[in-house]
């Protein structure tokens, strides 16, 4: 009987718009929050705080990118680390070409590349639908891989076409150790995070989904496809662009265009996939899932594999587990984690009773 | 003028072996709508599996029909444990399930055989022939005969089996093709195990140019320019699809590529779909997609 | 009855399309009157729906011109079709599944939102305050549907005639001036095509909504609407009042049956 | 139950859940008996589709699951078969919107009905034919995709496809929803024939009670999951709560769709 | 185990699945096998044991960066010392390993201008690095044209896997086509390189005298293939050293017969110390590899790895003690190794390690390579070591890397 929302009335649809109308959910997330934004930094070392948490902050980053383009908009695309790679070199660019420049600002500019160049590639979205579009979005994870690495402007002219951030440098203060790095990335997560939670909840949330779920009825309903469709391809790939600026500079530190390949696009993708398509708690729990899965495992078999098995075996393993988890997950829930939450607290609601 | 040739039929060739792993797609993609994911991984694992009978001795044909029947059991397998619970799932959902299944593949194909490079010699000779000035290889006329024989075989499976249309009908809605009493299982299973055939085959070809090793699995990056340009369901469009794409993708290398700085290769066939899918989006041969209200 | 019905507001000359060898519509003139209900019906095939598509330009027909808001042409696009004050709803449910009822009747406001991107992201002053005007439109439009029960509840778990009721409720979110219906009591029992009546004439009445209707229902028809044109394998055959189209021999034989 | 005829399909007390927490069916009980023709009538979302789902088996597809209770046909107990099997055994359900194979032809999608049989191409070729005689109109557009037919040459192609696997007992889904006044006469004429000649048996989920109970034998009516009301057809006909609700007729006769109230009378059987 | 005291701990970032899987489990393999052995046959380093623990990186960098955060602090004093095997996780994690004081060792790989210590004080790109070996390359091909001189007017084509590894060598082979007066065109194979039939079709048509490859994974015994479809003569291919493994020629048949690889090192069993580890270690059944490849081009890569690292540590200890000892110690090990040729043949390496010496300026230390060429069946070593030209590489390293000091505000230690 902990979790109701009983004797919760809601005197006002302003109320009613609330992020999380029911209280319970407010106090959970005021606890996360001072858990990560407090507690953590304090209490992590090195380890989990530069390879654990913000990678998988970045990544979250990444796929909420990703879910507001497939998730909300529907047009599946596998370009995801295309446009990270956009985002982090126009981030150095503007860096180290413009110094004055705040390094925020830096982010935003880089963001704004994204989006452009996530735009460009979005305009066949217009007549190309479904697994087709998908695949043409590899175009653009191709075609930007290949720019970064040819024309050496991109890259400063270093010789072999790796980038290596500069010192970091937020409102006057130094970003230099893991705890700085941290606060940084959660900072900027969160804030986006909210503002995507805000454009999913209104007009353009719903417009979204509106052409994703049936986008002729969408148009006859006045909302325009092209408009709505390049605003999802727009703010998507501002997503993965700013992502993309801080897997750099906040992870990473140097990064060759590589870095960026269609396995990043795909592990973004299994991320919303598994997480929830369409839900932004999702894109985080799909991170967690997608992220640390193979590091646990690997940790597993560091720990419990050796000496009883062949290490090689172990390695293979690691990836049939992987797999297996995949389709063990999506058997029990094709909507993803969000949504096993949701049924979670949809049972607890009624809890004691079933149903 | 013959380099133009040489480069141009050498595209044609290099392009019916983008076909062979095209056509997996298409098989499954046909019989269920699902994009599967797992084909790359498919060739993997069958090629791995040859490979490995024919070294613990057995003869060529035997090592042929034991992995033919491993590719049916896992046919079977995977119906049964990863296509079956999804059934009437949206394809995006069937679609990561293939990935899972891709690692799945991938982590059992290199742990039951070990990861490392294995030679694989099927007896065609790889040797240049000179005509009328320009090179070419057995090798690659062998592939492109086998690639004729499968789709023909395949052509006359769809066309002349009642298969062929309740397969049209479980990619068009799951629901309705159980209500009608089409055995979706047994389709299913029927559908991947011929993928899996598909697969043998183009991993034994891939397999023996490239070595038996993981990056078998990333010839299924070569196929997908060919299937949208093709069309996702259609056989012969995988293969005109194909023949395109090596083709035009060969000329641009030589022939554009220079004046970019080389290895456009990666995604100038991506771009060649998409420009080929803003005039049909469905691919040359595809089916529509219908639209109403 | 104090309604008065007034000009032709919408006109449509001639109008032909066909599909391939499909001839769905052949040079059919209909108009459409301000205030009034106007149902069409006609046999399976007819072209009935065909024909609301060429209205809000869903289709494009090969010949003939419509005419709506003093504006003369071929064919509309469906997004300013919906900007000028026509909406519809679909005979296969089109309702976007992943949503809310609310949500989906939200979306009948998009014409009229004008906040951009940026506010939305924000969701704080005038951005929030906009969101709630169109809400309290909504919740009007969802009171009058007698739909609060579900207000949050995804339409993809709907049954089928509630499913139809929200669609209803997204086309009259965006107050339309012409309100187009396709089939909209298919698949309901008597209660609920009371209850659906009850909406249209409401609509009808209380805002002088305009209203074309297509339906099989010939009590329904003959009830509710002010005129029925009917439509036989794609040209028109009759058009009038109720009365006088129930007993024309023509329409008798292509479509009501004996039994009527 | 006063219902001629040994029974052929029995449901007995089923609950259904979806999604493991939505509870849709709470124990509901019915009979088709052999060579009947029974109605399951009800307001939206009272359950029709789902127990018609749960009787051919296509509920798991939906996530949704039979927890409590049985479901037997000709005696046997048919809850773990597969849809497959039930059409083997000659029960095909018709759904409930349709579900036309879009990229199908209309004869392809016909021929798909068709897929268990083993009579031989001949037999089928003639049942093909007897569709076409039913709707003529299919025949017209025979060859045209079914994704742009229109929604009662679809409806028409759905019923067709089913009757082409000839069945034993036909589940049917709002057979009427969308259909010409004219057709649906035609379809309960031909419902009536198939009965009467082929010894075929109806589960008809209805929302036109009207014609329904017109060709039924014995009807149900589902409310919020529980059957509330069950009898012979001509009783249910002559029940006031059915006439009123189901059938739009008052004391006074039908009353016009113009004149209904606001308020409503409760419906006994809630009370 | 690792929290008792007297064990020295080395993180082992192998990566065993994926498409360079071969590599990592040799060269990682034989690496461990090298400790086991020294654990085995001598107690561990002057009674200081060695333990590790494997972190598969999949050789992608982020995985990389992961397996190094994880591994850097483990074991009593830290993690000795970071091999990448692996350019881009090498770039990805130096400068972690600055800060952090682990020094990051990339034997044959990673960055050419690290070998300048003042600014790369923790990365060492030990024995030889792409441009050393690029010049020593070069040297060969003059060699066998009779003389460098000849090398004027020559023709030749550099094909490599389009990534920061292959175009690591791009400027320094334009220098040296100035210098030399030889034309070089550079073609690009797009990763990861399944298909080069245009890239050879190219080379066909621009005839040239000499190839390069640098390729990585299945990209090499394509390139053969395809060589041989083009009837270019495989002897006029020269290979770098991670396109010059069994597992790149043996996939390609009888098309990589006569292939020419550089290498820093042979492949082959006949060395002592590969003796000992069969013996102690094999023989005890604690191999980390199939037996069958020991003595293949990746185990004995490995061995290398593993004999200069325990050098390495074995000098840190004679100056810091025989204990423990911590990332910052060894790296002055590192920067102070001096594997003279007798010490080679006490370690029983003679002919498969070359004479090394490092100091805070130069962190590569050796630089010669020796050419092999595959028989097809086993790799022939066909010249004795080729010193590189530091003459042209070093000023190279020098400039690069003082313009990375500049862009990193890092003023460069002095070394004395
Ligand atoms: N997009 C299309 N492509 C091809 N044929 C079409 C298309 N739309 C409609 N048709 C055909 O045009 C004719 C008229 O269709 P329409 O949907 O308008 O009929 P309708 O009168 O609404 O019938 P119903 O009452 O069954 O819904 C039908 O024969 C249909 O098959
Ligand atoms: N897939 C599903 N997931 C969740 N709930 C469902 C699902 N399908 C149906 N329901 C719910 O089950 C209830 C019964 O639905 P059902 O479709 O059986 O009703 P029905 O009597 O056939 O209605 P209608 O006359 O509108 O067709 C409804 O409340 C509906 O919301
Ligand atoms: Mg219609
Ligand atoms: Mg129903």
């Amino acid at each position: 009987m902990l979790y109701r929302e009983a004797g919760q009335f809601k005197t006002s649809y302003a109320k009613d718009l609330a992020i999380f109308p029911i209280r319970q959910d407010r106090w959970f997330i005021a606890l996360v929050l001072i858990f990560f934004g407090l507690v953590v930094p304090l209490i992590a070392n090195d380890y989990w705080l530069k390879s654990i948490l913000i990678p998988l902050l970045v990544s979250s980053l990444a796929a909420i990118g990703l879910n507001i383009l497939t998730g909300y908009a529907g047009q599946l695309s596998l370009g995801t680390a295309g446009f990270m790679a956009v985002g982090a070199f126009a981030a150095y660019n503007f860096n180290i070409r413009v110094p004055e420049l705040p390094l925020i600002v830096d982010f935003i500019l880089a963001g704004l590349c994204a989006a452009l160049v996530g735009m460009v590639f979005g305009l066949p979205s217009l007549r190309i639908k479904g697994f087709y579009l998908a695949v043409a979005t590899l175009a653009a994870q191709f075609f930007i891989e290949w720019v970064l690495t040819h024309f050496g402007w991109f890259t400063n002219y270093s010789s072999s076409g790796v980038i290596s951030a500069p010192p970091m440098k937020m409102f006057g203060f130094a970003v230099e150790s893991a705890v700085e790095k941290y606060l940084l990335t959660l900072g900027v997560v969160l804030v986006m995070a909210l503002a995507a939670k805000n454009m999913v909840r209104s007009s353009a949330g719903r417009a979204w989904m509106a052409v994703r779920d049936k986008d002729i009825s969408a148009e006859v309903i006045g909302i325009p496809l092209m408009k709505t469709k390049l605003t999802a391809f727009g703010v998507s790939s501002f997503y993965c662009g700013v992502a993309g600026a801080l897997w750099t500079y906040c992870y990473l530190g140097t990064v060759e265009p590589a870095a960026f390949d269609l396995a990043r696009s795909f592990l973004i993708l299994f991320m919303i996939i598994i997480g929830g398509v369409g839900s932004i708690l999702g894109s985080f729990l799909g991170a967690a899932f997608i992220g640390l899965l193979p590091i646990f495992l690997n940790n597993m078999a560091a720990t419990i594999g050796h000496g009883t098995l062949q290490a090689d075996t172990m390695a293979n393993l690691e990836h049939v587990i992987f797999g297996g988890l995949i389709i063990f997950f999506l058997i029990v829930e094709p909507h993803g984690l969000a949504r096993l939450w949701q049924i979670a607290k949809e049972k607890l609601r009624l809890w004691p009773f079933p149903y | 003028m013959t380099f133009f040739f040489e480069v141009l039929i050498g595209g044609l060739l290099a392009g019916v072996m983008y076909s062979l792993v095209a056509l997996g797609f298409v098989m499954i993609f046909k019989a269920s709508g699902v994009f599967n994911f797992a084909q790359g991984a498919l060739v993997l694992f069958a090629a791995l599996t040859f490979v490995g009978f024919m070294e613990k001795g057995l003869p060529f044909w035997v090592a042929m029909a034991v992995t033919l029947a491993v590719m049916m059991g896992s046919a079977i397998l995977i119906e049964r444990f990863v296509l079956r619970p999804l059934v009437n799932q949206p394809p995006i959902t069937l679609f990561m399930a293939t990935i899972g299944l891709s690692f799945l593949l991938e982590g059992l194909g290199q742990g039951l055989w070990g990861s490392q490079v294995r030679a694989l010699d099927i007896g065609i000779e790889d040797l240049p022939f000179d005509v009328l000035g320009m090179t070419f290889s057995k090798f690659d006329f062998f592939a492109a005969g086998c690639a004729a024989l499968l789709v023909g075989a395949l052509v006359l499976f769809f066309n002349k089996t009642r298969v062929g249309l309740a397969l049209r009908a479980v990619a068009d809605d799951h629901q309705a093709a159980l209500a009608v009493g089409i055995p979706l299982q047994f389709v299913w299973a029927v559908v991947w195990a011929v993928a899996g055939l598909v697969a043998l085959v183009a991993g034994l070809l891939w397999g023996s140019r490239l070595g038996v090793q993981f990056s078998l699995s990333l010839v299924a990056l070569k196929a997908l320019p060919v299937l949208i340009l093709g069309g996702f369901t259609s056989i012969a469009g995988a293969i005109v699809g194909g023949l395109i794409i090596g083709a035009s993708e060969k000329l641009a290398e030589v022939f554009i590529g220079p004046y970019f700085g080389g290895a456009i290769e990666n995604w100038f066939p991506y771009m060649l779909a998409l420009a080929f899918l803003l005039i049909r989006p469905q691919g040359l041969f595809g089916e529509k997609i219908i639209e109403r209200v | 009855m104090t309604k008065t019905i007034g000009d032709v507001i919408l006109r449509c000359d001639n109008i032909s399309l066909s599909f391939g060898g499909v001839r769905a519509l052949s040079d059919i003139s209909i108009d459409v009157r301000e205030h009034e209900i106007l149902a069409i019906i006609g046999p399976n095939g007819a072209g009935k729906s065909s024909m609301l598509n060429v209205i809000n330009g869903v289709y494009h027909p090969q010949e003939g011109t419509v005419t709506w808001k003093g504006q003369t042409r071929r064919a509309m696009k469906p997004h300013e079709s919906a900007e000028s004050g026509i909406a519809r709803t679909f005979q296969n449910i089109a309702l976007f599944k992943g949503m809310s009822t609310l949500d989906n009747i939200m979306t009948g406001r998009y014409t009229k939102m004008r906040r951009n991107l940026l506010w939305q992201a924000l969701y704080w002053g005038p951005a929030r305050k906009e969101e709630i005007e169109h809400r309290e439109v909504c919740e009007r439009v969802i009171d009058f549907l007698q739909i609060e029960s579900i207000r949050k509840t995804p339409v993809g778990r709907l049954p089928y005639g509630l499913q139809k009721r929200v669609e209803l409720g997204r086309a009259l979110a965006a107050q339309p001036e012409l309100l187009l219906l396709d089939e909209p009591m298919a698949g309901m029992n008597v209660e609920e095509k009371e209850d659906m009546c009850r909406f249209i004439l409401d609509v009808n009445d209380e805002f002088g909504t305009t209203i074309v209707l297509i339906e099989h229902d010939m009590g329904v028809v003959m009830d509710i609407s002010d005129r029925v044109a009917v439509l036989d394998y794609g040209r028109k055959i009759a058009d009038g009042v109720p009365d006088q189209v129930r007993t024309n021999p023509e329409v008798i034989r292509a479509y009501l049956g004996a039994g009527h | 139950m006063s219902q001629g005829g040994a029974p052929l399909l029995v449901i007995n007390n089923i609950e259904v859940i979806y999604d493991h927490v939505i509870l849709v069916l709470k124990g509901v009980s019915l009979t088709v008996p052999e060579g009947g023709i029974v109605a399951l009538l009800g307001a939206n979302g009272a359950g029709k589709t789902t127990t018609l789902k749960a009787v051919s088996n296509l509920l798991r597809a939906e996530r949704g699951e039979v927890t409590k209770g049985s479901i037997e046909y000709k005696g046997q107990r048919i809850d773990r078969l597969t849809p497959n099997d039930l059409v083997k055994l000659g029960v095909v359900q018709v759904m409930e919107g349709r579900h036309c194979f879009e990229h199908l032809t209309v004869e392809e999608n016909l021929l798909t009905g068709a897929h268990t049989r083993k009579d031989g191409r001949a037999a089928v070729a003639r049942d093909l034919e007897m569709v076409y005689g039913y709707f003529p109109r299919l025949k017209e557009r025979r060859k045209s995709q079914a994704g742009y037919t229109s929604g009662g040459e679809q409806q028409m192609t759905a019923i067709g496809r089913a009757l082409l696997a000839a069945p034993k007992m036909i589940l049917l889904d709002e057979p009427s929803m969308g259909l010409a006044p004219q057709l649906v006469e035609e379809i309960f004429t031909i419902v009536d024939a198939l009965n009467k000649k082929e010894k075929v048996s109806f589960l008809l989920a209805e929302q036109n009670t009207n014609v329904a109970l017109r060709f039924a034998d014995y009807g149900y009516i589902l409310e919020n999951g529980r059957v509330v009301l069950d009898g012979e057809a001509q009783a249910l006909r002559e029940n006031e709560d059915v006439k009123e609700f189901y059938l739009g007729l008052s004391s006074q006769g039908r009353k016009s769709f113009r004149d209904t109230k606001h308020y409503r009378r409760r419906k006994r059987w809630l009370a | 185990a690792w929290a008792q005291a007297n064990e020295q701990f080395v993180p082992m970032p192998i990566y065993r699945t994926g498409p360079y899987a071969a590599g990592g489990t040799g060269v990682f393999g034989a690496f461990m096998d090298y400790l086991a052995l020294i654990n085995e046959r001598d107690g561990g380093l002057n009674g200081v044991k060695f333990t590790w623990e494997e972190c598969e990186t999949a050789y992608d960098n982020a995985r990389g960066v992961e397996c190094y955060e994880r591994l850097k602090g483990k074991g009593p004093t830290g993690a000795a010392m970071f091999h990448p095997l692996s350019t881009g996780i090498t770039y990805s994690v130096f400068e972690k390993g600055a800060v952090d004081k682990v020094p990051v060792v990339s034997i044959g790989y990673g960055r050419g201008d690290a070998m300048d210590g003042r600014v790369f004080p923790y990365l060492f790109p030990l024995i030889t690095t792409y441009w050393s070996q690029n010049t020593a390359k070069i040297k060969y091909i003059g060699m066998k044209e009779g003389g460098m001189d000849k090398l004027k007017g020559k023709k030749l084509a550099n094909i490599y896997h389009d990534s920061a590894y292959g175009k690591e060598t791009i400027d320094i082979l334009n220098k040296q086509a100035a210098m030399y007066g030889f034309e070089v065109k550079h073609f690009p194979v797009a990763h990861p390189g399944l298909d080069q039939k245009a890239v050879w079709l190219q080379i066909k048509q621009m005839a040239p005298d000499w190839v390069i490859l640098r390729g990585w994974g299945v990209m090499n015994p394509t390139a053969l293939k395809e060589a041989q479809r083009v009837n270019f003569p495989r002897e006029k291919i020269v290979g770098v050293w991670w396109s010059g493994s069994e597992e790149d020629v043996r996939p390609a048949g009888a098309a990589a017969k006569g292939y020419v690889a550089a290498g820093f090192h042979p492949a082959g069993k006949n060395f002592p110390v590969i003796k000992d580890v069969e013996k102690f270690v094999y023989g005890k059944k604690k191999g980390n590899v199939e037996a069958e490849r020991v003595g293949t081009i990746y185990y004995n890569r490995g061995i290398i790895h593993g004999i200069v690292s325990v050098e390495a540590m074995r000098v840190a200890q004679e100056k810091f003690g025989k204990k423990p000892l911590t990332g910052e110690q060894i790296a002055w090990g590192l920067e102070n190794l001096n594997i003279t040729a007798e010490r080679i043949k006490a370690l029983g390496a003679e002919g498969l390690l070359q004479p090394l010496k490092t100091s805070c300026l130069d962190h590569e230390g050796g630089g010669a390579v020796k050419f092999q060429q595959w028989d097809g069946d086993k790799w022939v070593i066909v010249t004795d070591w080729i010193e590189a030209d530091k003459k042209l590489v070093r000023p190279l390293a020098e400039e690069s890397a003082a313009k990375y000091a500049k862009e990193k505000n890092i003023t460069p230690r002095t070394c004395n």
